[in-house]
Protein backbone atom coordinates (compact mmCIF):
# COMPACT_ATOMS: atom_id res chain seq x y z
CA UNK A 1 0.00 0.00 0.00
CA UNK A 2 2.04 3.33 -1.18
CA UNK A 3 0.98 6.54 -1.98
CA UNK A 4 2.20 7.83 -4.82
CA UNK A 5 3.17 11.42 -5.78
CA UNK A 6 3.53 12.94 -9.04
CA UNK A 7 4.21 16.13 -9.74
CA UNK A 8 5.72 16.72 -13.19
CA UNK A 9 3.42 17.35 -16.18
CA UNK A 10 2.92 14.25 -18.38
CA UNK A 11 3.69 16.67 -21.78
CA UNK A 12 7.31 17.05 -20.74
CA UNK A 13 8.54 14.26 -17.80
CA UNK A 14 8.37 10.58 -17.87
CA UNK A 15 7.18 10.64 -14.46
CA UNK A 16 3.63 9.44 -14.97
CA UNK A 17 4.52 6.42 -17.16
CA UNK A 18 7.05 5.10 -14.56
CA UNK A 19 4.52 5.66 -12.28
CA UNK A 20 2.24 3.56 -13.92
CA UNK A 21 4.12 1.03 -14.55
CA UNK A 22 4.76 0.17 -11.11
CA UNK A 23 1.58 1.18 -9.21
CA UNK A 24 -0.28 -1.47 -7.43
CA UNK A 25 -4.04 -2.72 -7.11
CA UNK A 26 -3.63 -1.34 -3.65
CA UNK A 27 -2.08 1.65 -4.61
CA UNK A 28 -3.35 5.46 -4.50
CA UNK A 29 -1.95 7.96 -7.11
CA UNK A 30 -1.92 11.78 -6.28
CA UNK A 31 -1.23 13.79 -8.45
CA UNK A 32 0.37 17.61 -7.29
CA UNK A 33 1.98 20.85 -8.83
CA UNK A 34 2.44 19.91 -12.73
CA UNK A 35 1.35 16.53 -12.02
CA UNK A 36 -2.02 17.79 -12.25
CA UNK A 37 -1.97 18.37 -16.44
CA UNK A 38 -2.73 14.47 -16.05
CA UNK A 39 -5.84 14.78 -15.12
CA UNK A 40 -7.08 16.82 -17.44
CA UNK A 41 -9.49 15.03 -19.65
CA UNK A 42 -8.03 15.36 -22.52
CA UNK A 43 -5.48 13.58 -21.77
CA UNK A 44 -6.83 11.05 -19.11
CA UNK A 45 -6.91 7.81 -21.13
CA UNK A 46 -4.13 6.14 -19.48
CA UNK A 47 -5.10 7.14 -16.05
CA UNK A 48 -8.65 6.40 -16.48
CA UNK A 49 -7.91 2.59 -17.99
CA UNK A 50 -6.87 1.85 -14.50
CA UNK A 51 -8.46 -0.71 -11.90
CA UNK A 52 -10.74 0.67 -9.99
CA UNK A 53 -8.80 -0.64 -6.97
CA UNK A 54 -6.09 2.20 -7.73
CA UNK A 55 -7.71 5.55 -6.41
CA UNK A 56 -6.80 8.52 -8.03
CA UNK A 57 -6.98 12.09 -6.66
CA UNK A 58 -5.43 15.48 -7.15
CA UNK A 59 -4.61 18.31 -5.50
CA UNK A 60 -6.89 21.01 -5.14
CA UNK A 61 -4.87 24.16 -4.64
CA UNK A 62 -2.81 22.75 -7.75
CA UNK A 63 -5.91 22.49 -9.66
CA UNK A 64 -7.39 25.91 -8.87
CA UNK A 65 -3.99 27.81 -9.81
CA UNK A 66 -3.79 26.31 -13.10
CA UNK A 67 -7.56 27.11 -13.98
CA UNK A 68 -8.16 23.23 -14.78
CA UNK A 69 -11.26 22.65 -12.60
CA UNK A 70 -13.39 22.58 -15.42
CA UNK A 71 -11.19 20.25 -17.21
CA UNK A 72 -10.95 17.19 -15.44
CA UNK A 73 -11.35 13.55 -15.47
CA UNK A 74 -14.71 12.33 -13.08
CA UNK A 75 -11.64 9.45 -12.51
CA UNK A 76 -9.54 11.50 -10.43
CA UNK A 77 -11.32 12.94 -6.36
CA UNK A 78 -10.01 16.08 -5.60
CA UNK A 79 -8.74 16.98 -1.99
CA UNK A 80 -7.30 19.41 0.01
CA UNK A 81 -3.49 19.79 1.49
CA UNK A 82 -5.49 18.42 4.68
CA UNK A 83 -6.63 15.32 3.19
CA UNK A 84 -3.34 15.14 1.28
CA UNK A 85 -1.57 14.37 5.09
CA UNK A 86 -4.42 11.83 5.47
CA UNK A 87 -3.67 9.91 2.83
CA UNK A 88 -0.31 10.23 3.82
CA UNK A 89 -0.53 8.61 7.11
CA UNK A 90 -3.24 5.97 5.74
CA UNK A 91 -0.59 4.52 3.46
CA UNK A 92 2.25 3.30 5.07
CA UNK A 93 5.08 4.65 2.53
CA UNK A 94 5.27 7.04 -0.34
CA UNK A 95 6.72 7.23 -3.38
CA UNK A 96 7.49 10.60 -5.25
CA UNK A 97 8.20 10.78 -8.74
CA UNK A 98 9.57 14.03 -10.08
CA UNK B 1 58.82 20.19 17.87
CA UNK B 2 55.57 22.09 17.39
CA UNK B 3 53.91 23.04 14.03
CA UNK B 4 51.72 25.58 13.33
CA UNK B 5 49.48 25.86 9.92
CA UNK B 6 51.13 28.72 9.35
CA UNK B 7 54.14 26.27 9.16
CA UNK B 8 52.88 24.29 6.80
CA UNK B 9 54.58 24.62 3.14
CA UNK B 10 50.79 24.27 2.04
CA UNK B 11 47.36 25.44 2.64
CA UNK B 12 44.85 24.02 5.25
CA UNK B 13 41.74 24.91 6.34
CA UNK B 14 41.20 25.84 9.58
CA UNK B 15 40.90 22.21 10.70
CA UNK B 16 44.06 21.39 9.54
CA UNK B 17 42.88 19.77 5.78
CA UNK B 18 44.92 20.70 2.77
CA UNK B 19 43.15 22.77 0.43
CA UNK B 20 44.39 21.76 -2.83
CA UNK B 21 44.76 17.98 -2.41
CA UNK B 22 47.41 18.20 -4.98
CA UNK B 23 49.46 19.89 -2.88
CA UNK B 24 50.30 16.32 -0.93
CA UNK B 25 53.88 14.89 -0.50
CA UNK B 26 55.35 12.38 1.91
CA UNK B 27 57.05 15.79 3.93
CA UNK B 28 53.38 17.36 4.14
CA UNK B 29 52.23 14.29 5.67
CA UNK B 30 55.19 14.44 7.96
CA UNK B 31 54.01 17.85 8.93
CA UNK B 32 50.10 17.66 9.02
CA UNK B 33 51.23 14.05 11.48
CA UNK B 34 53.04 16.39 13.33
CA UNK B 35 50.68 18.74 14.27
CA UNK B 36 48.83 15.48 15.22
CA UNK B 37 51.20 14.83 17.74
CA UNK B 38 51.74 11.91 15.82
CA UNK B 39 55.04 10.18 14.68
CA UNK B 40 55.04 8.32 11.77
CA UNK B 41 55.94 5.05 11.71
CA UNK B 42 56.12 2.91 8.71
CA UNK B 43 52.66 1.17 10.17
CA UNK B 44 51.16 4.87 9.92
CA UNK B 45 52.72 5.17 6.10
CA UNK B 46 51.01 1.59 5.29
CA UNK B 47 47.81 2.80 6.14
CA UNK B 48 48.43 6.63 4.85
CA UNK B 49 49.17 4.54 1.69
CA UNK B 50 46.48 1.87 1.90
CA UNK B 51 44.16 5.49 2.34
CA UNK B 52 45.55 6.50 -0.75
CA UNK B 53 44.82 4.09 -2.86
CA UNK B 54 41.33 3.86 -1.82
CA UNK B 55 40.88 7.37 -2.79
CA UNK B 56 42.52 6.49 -5.80
CA UNK B 57 40.05 3.73 -6.60
CA UNK B 58 36.37 5.02 -5.54
CA UNK B 59 36.88 8.74 -4.94
CA UNK B 60 35.38 9.00 -1.38
CA UNK B 61 37.04 9.08 2.06
CA UNK B 62 36.19 5.50 3.71
CA UNK B 63 33.85 5.50 6.87
CA UNK B 64 35.91 3.75 9.64
CA UNK B 65 34.34 0.46 9.89
CA UNK B 66 35.12 0.28 5.90
CA UNK B 67 38.78 1.64 7.09
CA UNK B 68 39.27 -1.39 9.52
CA UNK B 69 37.75 -3.65 7.22
CA UNK B 70 40.17 -2.37 4.06
CA UNK B 71 43.23 -2.70 6.75
CA UNK B 72 42.47 -6.29 7.07
CA UNK B 73 42.45 -7.39 3.86
CA UNK B 74 45.35 -5.78 2.98
CA UNK B 75 47.66 -5.50 6.08
CA UNK B 76 46.54 -8.78 7.89
CA UNK B 77 43.90 -9.56 10.59
CA UNK B 78 46.51 -8.12 13.21
CA UNK B 79 46.04 -5.04 11.99
CA UNK B 80 42.29 -4.96 10.90
CA UNK B 81 40.80 -3.29 14.22
CA UNK B 82 39.49 -0.36 15.26
CA UNK B 83 41.87 -0.71 18.58
CA UNK B 84 44.95 -1.18 16.29
CA UNK B 85 43.72 2.35 14.52
CA UNK B 86 43.09 4.14 17.71
CA UNK B 87 46.73 3.37 18.57
CA UNK B 88 48.25 4.78 15.34
CA UNK B 89 45.84 7.30 14.83
CA UNK B 90 44.29 8.39 18.29
CA UNK B 91 40.72 9.95 18.81
CA UNK B 92 39.00 9.35 15.20
CA UNK B 93 41.16 7.66 13.08
CA UNK B 94 39.30 7.49 9.95
CA UNK B 95 39.50 11.41 10.05
CA UNK B 96 42.43 11.73 11.29
CA UNK B 97 44.53 9.08 9.00
CA UNK B 98 42.41 11.00 5.90
CA UNK B 99 43.63 14.31 6.97
CA UNK B 100 47.19 13.18 6.95
CA UNK B 101 47.36 10.91 3.36
CA UNK B 102 45.95 14.52 1.99
CA UNK B 103 41.77 13.34 1.37
CA UNK B 104 38.95 15.34 1.37
CA UNK B 105 37.55 15.51 4.57
CA UNK B 106 34.68 12.55 4.86
CA UNK B 107 31.25 14.01 3.39
CA UNK B 108 29.24 11.78 5.10
CA UNK B 109 29.35 14.04 8.13
CA UNK B 110 28.34 11.39 10.16
CA UNK C 1 19.98 2.45 15.15
CA UNK C 2 20.74 -0.85 13.27
CA UNK C 3 18.81 -3.50 16.17
CA UNK C 4 15.13 -3.44 14.99
CA UNK C 5 15.92 -1.52 11.78
CA UNK C 6 13.58 -0.41 9.08
CA UNK C 7 14.75 -1.80 5.65
CA UNK C 8 15.46 1.21 2.74
CA UNK C 9 14.85 1.26 -0.63
CA UNK C 10 16.94 3.53 -2.60
CA UNK C 11 15.02 4.56 -6.04
CA UNK C 12 17.84 6.38 -8.30
CA UNK C 13 16.00 7.88 -11.66
CA UNK C 14 18.25 10.82 -12.75
CA UNK C 15 21.68 10.32 -15.01
CA UNK C 16 24.51 10.96 -13.55
CA UNK C 17 26.02 14.44 -14.17
CA UNK C 18 22.69 16.68 -15.56
CA UNK C 19 22.48 18.03 -12.12
CA UNK C 20 23.38 17.15 -8.63
CA UNK C 21 20.47 14.87 -7.81
CA UNK C 22 22.48 11.20 -8.30
CA UNK C 23 25.55 12.82 -6.77
CA UNK C 24 23.52 13.76 -3.94
CA UNK C 25 21.46 10.35 -3.73
CA UNK C 26 24.75 8.39 -3.58
CA UNK C 27 25.99 10.48 -0.53
CA UNK C 28 22.57 9.81 1.41
CA UNK C 29 23.15 5.50 0.51
CA UNK C 30 26.59 6.19 1.69
CA UNK C 31 25.45 7.52 4.71
CA UNK C 32 22.79 4.82 5.38
CA UNK C 33 25.33 2.18 4.69
CA UNK C 34 27.92 3.62 6.80
CA UNK C 35 25.04 3.26 9.75
CA UNK C 36 24.53 -0.18 8.47
CA UNK C 37 21.02 0.09 7.61
CA UNK C 38 19.65 -2.24 5.67
CA UNK C 39 19.39 -0.87 2.07
CA UNK C 40 18.42 -1.85 -1.35
CA UNK C 41 19.06 0.32 -4.70
CA UNK C 42 16.30 0.16 -7.50
CA UNK C 43 17.55 2.22 -10.45
CA UNK C 44 15.22 2.90 -13.35
CA UNK C 45 14.43 5.65 -15.59
CA UNK C 46 17.70 7.59 -16.73
CA UNK C 47 19.16 6.14 -13.31
CA UNK C 48 20.14 3.17 -15.28
CA UNK C 49 22.74 5.47 -17.12
CA UNK C 50 24.96 5.81 -13.60
CA UNK C 51 25.58 2.12 -14.55
CA UNK C 52 26.84 2.46 -17.65
CA UNK C 53 30.85 1.93 -18.07
CA UNK C 54 33.48 4.15 -19.28
CA UNK C 55 32.44 7.36 -18.19
CA UNK C 56 35.07 10.01 -18.11
CA UNK C 57 34.05 12.74 -16.98
CA UNK C 58 37.54 15.02 -16.62
CA UNK C 59 36.09 17.15 -19.37
CA UNK C 60 32.88 18.47 -17.56
CA UNK C 61 34.76 18.72 -14.58
CA UNK C 62 32.85 16.80 -12.47
CA UNK C 63 33.49 13.83 -9.79
CA UNK C 64 33.28 10.14 -11.16
CA UNK C 65 30.18 8.26 -9.50
CA UNK C 66 30.83 5.40 -11.65
CA UNK C 67 34.10 4.88 -9.44
CA UNK C 68 32.32 5.42 -6.40
CA UNK C 69 29.27 3.43 -6.49
CA UNK C 70 31.19 0.02 -7.02
CA UNK C 71 32.46 0.90 -3.42
CA UNK C 72 29.11 0.03 -2.10
CA UNK C 73 29.43 -3.49 -1.47
CA UNK C 74 32.14 -3.08 0.68
CA UNK C 75 29.70 -1.01 2.81
CA UNK C 76 27.58 -4.62 3.19
CA UNK C 77 25.11 -3.10 0.75
CA UNK C 78 24.40 -5.83 -2.07
CA UNK C 79 20.93 -5.75 -3.73
CA UNK C 80 21.38 -3.53 -6.63
CA UNK C 81 18.32 -3.96 -8.95
CA UNK C 82 17.36 -2.28 -12.43
CA UNK C 83 13.92 -2.24 -14.28
CA UNK C 84 14.13 -3.88 -17.28
CA UNK C 85 11.63 -1.81 -19.46
CA UNK C 86 13.76 1.15 -18.36
CA UNK C 87 16.95 -0.68 -19.56
CA UNK C 88 15.06 -1.83 -22.66
CA UNK C 89 13.89 1.55 -24.00
CA UNK C 90 17.52 2.76 -23.34
CA UNK C 91 18.96 -0.69 -25.30
CA UNK C 92 21.45 -1.33 -22.47
CA UNK C 93 22.38 -4.84 -21.47
CA UNK C 94 22.52 -5.36 -17.92
CA UNK C 95 25.16 -7.75 -18.07
CA UNK C 96 27.91 -4.49 -19.18
CA UNK C 97 27.00 -2.79 -15.98
CA UNK C 98 29.54 -1.34 -13.67
CA UNK C 99 27.82 -3.16 -10.83
CA UNK C 100 26.17 -6.91 -10.88
CA UNK C 101 22.26 -6.33 -11.10
CA UNK C 102 19.31 -7.97 -10.83
CA UNK C 103 16.69 -7.12 -13.56
CA UNK C 104 13.16 -6.66 -12.38
CA UNK C 105 9.89 -6.74 -14.49
CA UNK C 106 7.29 -4.32 -13.43
CA UNK C 107 5.79 -6.94 -11.58
CA UNK C 108 8.78 -8.15 -9.84
CA UNK C 109 9.59 -3.94 -8.76
CA UNK C 110 6.01 -3.66 -7.30
CA UNK C 111 6.74 -6.44 -4.83
CA UNK C 112 9.91 -4.28 -4.18
CA UNK C 113 8.39 -1.58 -3.11
CA UNK C 114 5.96 -3.31 -1.64
CA UNK C 115 8.43 -5.38 1.14
CA UNK C 116 10.23 -1.66 1.59
CA UNK C 117 9.74 -0.17 4.85
CA UNK C 118 10.79 3.26 4.20
CA UNK C 119 11.66 4.22 0.31
CA UNK C 120 14.21 7.82 -0.25
CA UNK C 121 12.86 8.68 -3.59
CA UNK C 122 15.91 10.69 -5.98
CA UNK D 1 1.35 9.90 14.03
CA UNK D 2 5.02 11.35 13.90
CA UNK D 3 6.00 12.41 10.62
CA UNK D 4 8.97 13.88 8.51
CA UNK D 5 9.32 15.95 5.52
CA UNK D 6 12.35 15.73 2.98
CA UNK D 7 12.06 19.24 0.71
CA UNK D 8 14.67 18.93 -2.22
CA UNK D 9 12.99 21.70 -4.29
CA UNK D 10 14.70 25.06 -4.06
CA UNK D 11 11.86 28.10 -2.99
CA UNK D 12 12.78 29.46 -6.68
CA UNK D 13 13.48 26.54 -8.58
CA UNK D 14 10.79 24.46 -8.26
CA UNK D 15 6.79 24.37 -6.02
CA UNK D 16 8.47 22.10 -4.21
CA UNK D 17 9.36 23.84 -1.17
CA UNK D 18 5.79 25.68 -1.16
CA UNK D 19 4.24 22.39 -1.39
CA UNK D 20 6.01 21.42 1.67
CA UNK D 21 5.50 24.25 3.55
CA UNK D 22 1.79 23.77 2.85
CA UNK D 23 1.99 20.00 3.81
CA UNK D 24 3.56 20.76 7.09
CA UNK D 25 1.33 23.12 8.14
CA UNK D 26 -1.55 20.65 7.43
CA UNK D 27 -0.12 18.05 9.32
CA UNK D 28 0.13 20.06 12.45
CA UNK D 29 -2.71 21.37 12.12
CA UNK D 30 -4.61 17.95 12.23
CA UNK D 31 -2.36 17.31 15.13
CA UNK D 32 0.58 15.51 14.21
CA UNK D 33 3.73 15.82 15.13
CA UNK D 34 6.64 16.86 12.66
CA UNK D 35 9.92 14.40 13.53
CA UNK D 36 12.11 16.46 11.32
CA UNK D 37 11.95 18.27 7.98
CA UNK D 38 15.39 17.94 6.25
CA UNK D 39 16.48 20.11 3.44
CA UNK D 40 18.39 18.32 1.08
CA UNK D 41 19.66 19.46 -2.11
CA UNK D 42 18.47 22.55 -3.60
CA UNK D 43 16.27 22.74 -0.70
CA UNK D 44 19.03 24.18 1.83
CA UNK D 45 18.36 27.14 -0.39
CA UNK D 46 14.98 27.79 1.95
CA UNK D 47 17.32 28.59 5.19
CA UNK D 48 19.03 31.47 3.70
CA UNK D 49 18.55 34.49 5.48
CA UNK D 50 19.39 36.81 2.84
CA UNK D 51 16.39 35.37 0.30
CA UNK D 52 14.82 38.83 -0.14
CA UNK D 53 12.15 38.45 -2.52
CA UNK D 54 9.06 41.44 -2.99
CA UNK D 55 6.17 42.31 -0.70
CA UNK D 56 3.96 40.77 -2.84
CA UNK D 57 5.43 37.41 -3.25
CA UNK D 58 5.52 34.66 -0.77
CA UNK D 59 8.65 34.89 1.43
CA UNK D 60 9.07 30.77 2.05
CA UNK D 61 12.26 31.59 4.67
CA UNK D 62 10.43 34.03 6.80
CA UNK D 63 7.05 31.34 6.52
CA UNK D 64 9.10 27.93 7.31
CA UNK D 65 10.92 29.89 9.99
CA UNK D 66 7.88 31.49 11.91
CA UNK D 67 6.52 28.02 11.51
CA UNK D 68 9.28 26.77 13.27
CA UNK D 69 9.31 28.67 16.22
CA UNK D 70 5.32 28.63 16.24
CA UNK D 71 5.88 24.78 16.94
CA UNK D 72 9.19 24.45 17.80
CA UNK D 73 10.08 22.45 14.63
CA UNK D 74 13.51 20.04 13.98
CA UNK D 75 14.92 22.07 10.97
CA UNK D 76 17.77 20.47 9.65
CA UNK D 77 19.58 21.07 6.92
CA UNK D 78 22.35 19.00 5.04
CA UNK D 79 25.40 20.66 6.02
CA UNK D 80 27.38 19.18 3.00
CA UNK D 81 24.44 20.42 0.62
CA UNK D 82 24.58 23.61 2.38
CA UNK D 83 27.85 24.58 2.03
CA UNK D 84 28.73 24.00 -1.30
CA UNK D 85 25.47 25.90 -1.73
CA UNK D 86 27.16 28.95 0.48
CA UNK D 87 24.24 28.39 3.37
CA UNK D 88 26.29 28.71 6.73
CA UNK D 89 26.20 28.65 10.45
CA UNK D 90 28.45 31.11 12.34
CA UNK D 91 30.59 28.28 12.96
CA UNK D 92 31.20 27.20 9.36
CA UNK D 93 31.75 30.72 7.77
CA UNK D 94 34.76 31.03 10.64
CA UNK D 95 35.99 27.44 10.15
CA UNK D 96 36.49 27.67 6.36
CA UNK D 97 37.50 31.11 6.92
CA UNK D 98 34.46 32.67 4.85
CA UNK D 99 33.66 36.68 5.63
CA UNK D 100 29.84 36.14 6.14
CA UNK D 101 26.95 33.50 7.42
CA UNK D 102 23.59 33.41 6.29
CA UNK D 103 21.48 30.14 8.06
CA UNK D 104 18.41 31.59 9.09
CA UNK D 105 17.08 31.52 12.18
CA UNK D 106 15.31 28.01 13.09
CA UNK D 107 17.53 26.14 10.97
CA UNK D 108 20.21 23.56 12.28
CA UNK D 109 23.15 22.68 10.13
CA UNK D 110 23.80 18.88 10.47
CA UNK D 111 24.56 15.58 8.81
CA UNK D 112 23.02 13.00 6.41
CA UNK D 113 22.86 10.93 9.58
CA UNK D 114 19.98 13.11 10.30
CA UNK D 115 18.06 11.79 7.05
CA UNK D 116 18.90 8.79 8.15
CA UNK D 117 17.12 8.76 11.48
CA UNK D 118 14.33 10.16 10.17
CA UNK D 119 14.22 7.51 8.07
CA UNK D 120 13.99 4.83 11.16
CA UNK D 121 12.31 7.19 13.65
CA UNK D 122 9.18 8.66 12.01
CA UNK D 123 6.09 6.39 10.65
CA UNK D 124 5.97 8.39 8.17
CA UNK D 125 8.20 10.02 5.72
CA UNK D 126 7.40 12.23 2.46
CA UNK D 127 9.59 13.83 -0.02
CA UNK D 128 9.15 16.62 -2.25
CA UNK D 129 11.25 16.73 -5.12
CA UNK D 130 12.57 19.66 -7.08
Amino acid sequence: MILHTVNKSPHTSNCLQSCLRTLSDQDALLLIEDGVYAADNHYANQTEALGEEITLYVLKADVDARGLQNRLSSRFQVIDDAAFVDLCVQYPKTQSWY
Amino acid sequence: MSVNASDLPVAVDAEGYLKDLDDWTEAVAELIAVQENIDLTEEHWQVIHLLREFYREFGISPAMRILVKQVRIKLGTDKGSSIFLMKLFPGSPAKIASKIAGLPKPTNCL
Amino acid sequence: MSTTAKNILAVMRTGPYGNQTAKEALDAVLTAAAFELPLSLLFMDDGVFQLLPQQDTQGIGAKDLSATLPVLPMYDVERFYVEQSSLESRGINSAELILPVEVLDSEQVKVLFAESASILSF
Amino acid sequence: MKLSILVYGSPNGSQAAATAYRFTKAALEKGHEIYRVFFYGDGVYAASALNTPPQDEQDLSSLWRELGEQHNLDMVVCIAAALKRGVLDPGEAKRFEKSAHNLSAGFTLSGLGQMMDASQQSDRMITFGY
